[in-house]
């Protein structure tokens, strides 16, 4: 019988090691696998290579872990946001190093890691700073770049629901980066509110079929959500709607008014 | 001043020249703006780069959906007929040509149409790029909104980009708060101007030989007002 | 207001013209759009080159076109079944040309017209016959084949239900090539079975966004489903089990026992 | 003869060696029938090339579902835990590596692994190749069934191959009706002898230096017999 689901976190991040290169699905914090980070983080690898579209917000999850100072490498579109703090200080005291890669090459990459595609020409960033150096192509009187797959040893991600084959659900735009990256890594290790019986998934709306996933740990259900549903009463970050008094913190994601982080 | 339009008057300028039924893209920042002001009763389809067609605008505060993001990571709905795809999927709309439409803002716009708006190239700046080069290339059209002057009173419309770029000649179409510029291969040429604004007011404050639509408009925001 | 879908099958088909690449959905008749092939027969066009995994078999639809003389070329990978005999005849005359690609290799190269990318390399069919004459490139230690997308003027499948936005859903294996076609052709045509109110599909679970998509037609419930739930009583081409005297009926359209009206 | 394998036998003791939880593709043909013959219990996820995991077995006559084949175009079930996807993901999951194991046919095998499978190349048969050569490449093992010989009696284990190649060193172990044979770095090592056959029978028969692995099972087939 096929049970990839895991008992606890801990076992869900077991023998990651040091030196190794993670994924991380989401978007900032939506589709964002902070529990399983949190595990990482208490298991104690160092020196990783994160590849995720962000490099963390606020001061959990990702951000947490460039804080404890485990991040050697981050790979990434879009580290620059206003709650961007730990790795801002990380990058600027030069205790890590980032690879700044367009999104959609970004994807394309993770995807062509989990295809088996030896590479491809995208025709994003060129005439670019980004460009510089790389093989650039002419085909059908367009210019284009060559990229490489990217691969990772373990991908940590987060689904709405999945069942013991690991087939996974998401929802809404916390889907993301998850469905590549868990074809594009060695281990992939999804965490989700809650494991349903085999069979109960529809078969034509499973995002990321069981076989590119080996663990699976349930987290319990988002407190906006009920049944799966969504019920409101939460801010962007999840935490419960502040009462009317409500004290804005002295750091500066309360200075954000107008939202944009470009 | 009161000539050049503000964020909103542009916002809406440029939502006017949306037309029913196409795919769009909003850069973050004050393309978003646009949203708010699509014509009342026309369907226009908003792609968010994060996995989503048919995004509504953003919720009632207590409506929040955490999982329900746009590009500036800011909370938005979810319109009847809207569908969710991963990132690999929505960046092969982008890079295969299928939105009609994205709206992105600049730093600089050359006048052959290079586009910088990632970098300042400040060696001491923290890079990202985001999805800017993926959209820069990838929708069939690529209008800039901005200011014509940056805040120190240079022109974004160039003879050549001084900042790094995001892509080669990929605008179409600039809307600034004084006139609404196409990409020609002339260089700019002016479509409409806002106000009181003239020709020669432009080229003195773009340094740029501009030309005139033959079809141009001198007062659209008149115009605009007066719908 | 978007409204793609159209009054029928001949303006579904309208505008393509002699000479066109089409592609068409469909693994052997599994989501093979039998309708509109038919309809496109009607319209006259001619010389065309058809993009399809297989060439047809039986009597209907990709064989009909074939039998009918209508297509210059195919492009496929697996042409010879053992009721091809349409196609078998045709390339046998000389009457058509075949350009056959490794079925991963055709799905790849689809895809890659409808996401933008100029070229990629592939694993599959290095040291074949296939592998003739084409650009071979060693990447950390493996050799690959440079392959280029491959674009149409006109999709043309089938899928179960679709809105107004052109958003499609496919029952089960009949889904295959059709979700890639839609995305590399300049217009996409679905048949299906229903078209449904906006909103009325799962966000969650739409394989074709109407991005993809630029015409509708309504073909009617085929007779194995009964509101999309299968109810069986057909062989495998979708024709009603023989009762222990059934007669073939003339018209196909009467000979419908499990409640389809197609 | 009577110790040779029949095809349902070699497609038992095939579906003997293939690990519970393996994700695995069937080919055409013969290897269909190993399905027929996974040890109960067991859950092996079978994949079929034109889109969906979760394969089952052959429906009762009357609830044939055109919707649902395999890539043999015959009419399958759908087991709980299933899934579909479209035919751009099912042959990345090929050539990404995902299969664990892929069963085909061959017409000849190559003591390097090498497998020609799809054309026997003569000048008036039409070519069709399938998925059969993203398949040899992609699964992590790939297993050929076959009849050592074919209806001429010449050997289908071959020095080379010389009917036009469907992947080359891809092949990891061959199951025929007389023997079990390893594709190793010294060529083809026997694993498993059925029946009476012996070394030295194989050796005549395929004309080809074999060697014996040192954990080799001479009568196996008696052995899945008296389980």
């Amino acid at each position: 019988m096929i049970d990839k689901t895991v008992a606890d976190l801990r076992e869900a991040v077991a023998g990651i090691t040091d030196g190794a290169t993670v994924m991380v699905g989401g978007f900032g914090r939506a589709g964002q696998p902070v529990e399983l980070i949190d595990a990482l983080i208490d298991a104690g690898a160092s020196e990783l290579t994160i590849v995720s579209n962000n490099a963390g917000g606020g001061d959990l999850g990702l951000a947490r872990l460039i804080a404890e100072g485990r991040v050697r490498k981050v790979v990434c579109s879009f580290p620059r946001q206003t709650d961007s703090w730990h790795f801002d200080r990380a990058y600027r005291e030069g205790r890590l190093e980032l690879e700044l890669v367009p999104q959609g090459n970004l994807a394309e990459r993770i995807r062509a890691a989990g295809a088996g595609i030896g590479a491809f020409y995208s025709p994003t960033a060129v005439g670019t700073p980004l460009a510089e150096g790389r093989e650039h192509r002419e085909i059908d009187g367009r210019t284009y770049l060559l990229e490489h797959p990217i691969r990772a040893d373990v991908a940590l991600i987060s689904g709405l629901r999945a069942d013991r084959w690991g087939n996974v659900v998401y929802r809404r735009t916390a889907r993301n980066f998850s469905p590549i990256m868990a074809t594009a890594a060695t281990t992939t290790v999804v965490q989700v509110d809650e494991i349903v019986p085999l069979g109960t998934l529809d078969p034509e709306a499973i995002v990321t079929p069981g076989i590119f996933v080996d663990r699976v740990v349930a987290v319990g259900v988002r407190r906006w959500l009920r049944d799966g549903e969504f019920v409101g009463g939460v801010d962007l970050q999840g935490e419960p709607l502040a009462a009317p008094t409500a004290a804005p913190a002295a750091d500066p994601a309360t200075a954000s008014i107008a939202g944009g982080d470009r | 001043m009161t000539d050049r339009l503000d964020r909103d008057a542009l916002a809406r300028r440029v939502a006017a020249d949306i037309p029913d039924g196409a795919y769009v893209n909003l850069g973050i920042g004050a393309p978003t703006l646009v949203a708010d002001h699509l014509p009342p009763g026309s369907e226009v389809i908003l792609h968010t780069e994060n996995g989503m067609l048919g995004m509504g605008p953003a919720p009632a505060p207590g409506d929040v959906d955490p999982d329900l993001i746009n590009a500036g990571k800011l909370a938005v709905t979810e319109l009847p007929g809207a569908a969710y795809f991963h990132h690999a999927d929505s960046f092969g709309m982008m890079r295969g040509g299928h939105l009609d439409l994205c709206i992105l803002g600049a730093f600089q716009v050359s006048q052959t149409g290079d586009l910088a708006n990632w970098s300042t190239g400040a060696p001491d700046a923290i890079p990202a790029v985001g999805g800017a080069m993926d959209l820069a290339i990838g929708a069939k059209d690529v209008y800039v909104m901005t200011d014509l002057l940056t805040k120190g009173g240079e022109s974004k419309l160039v003879e050549t980009c001084t900042y790094p770029l995001t892509g080669v000649g990929c605008v179409t179409r600039v809307y600034t708060d004084r006139a609404v510029f196409d990409v020609t291969p002339e260089g700019f040429a002016v479509r409409e101007l806002f106000g009181t604004t003239t020709l020669d007011e432009l080229r003195e404050l773009t340094g740029l030989r501009l030309s005139m639509l033959p079809t141009a408009l001198p007062t659209a925001s008149n115009t605009e007002e007066s719908r």
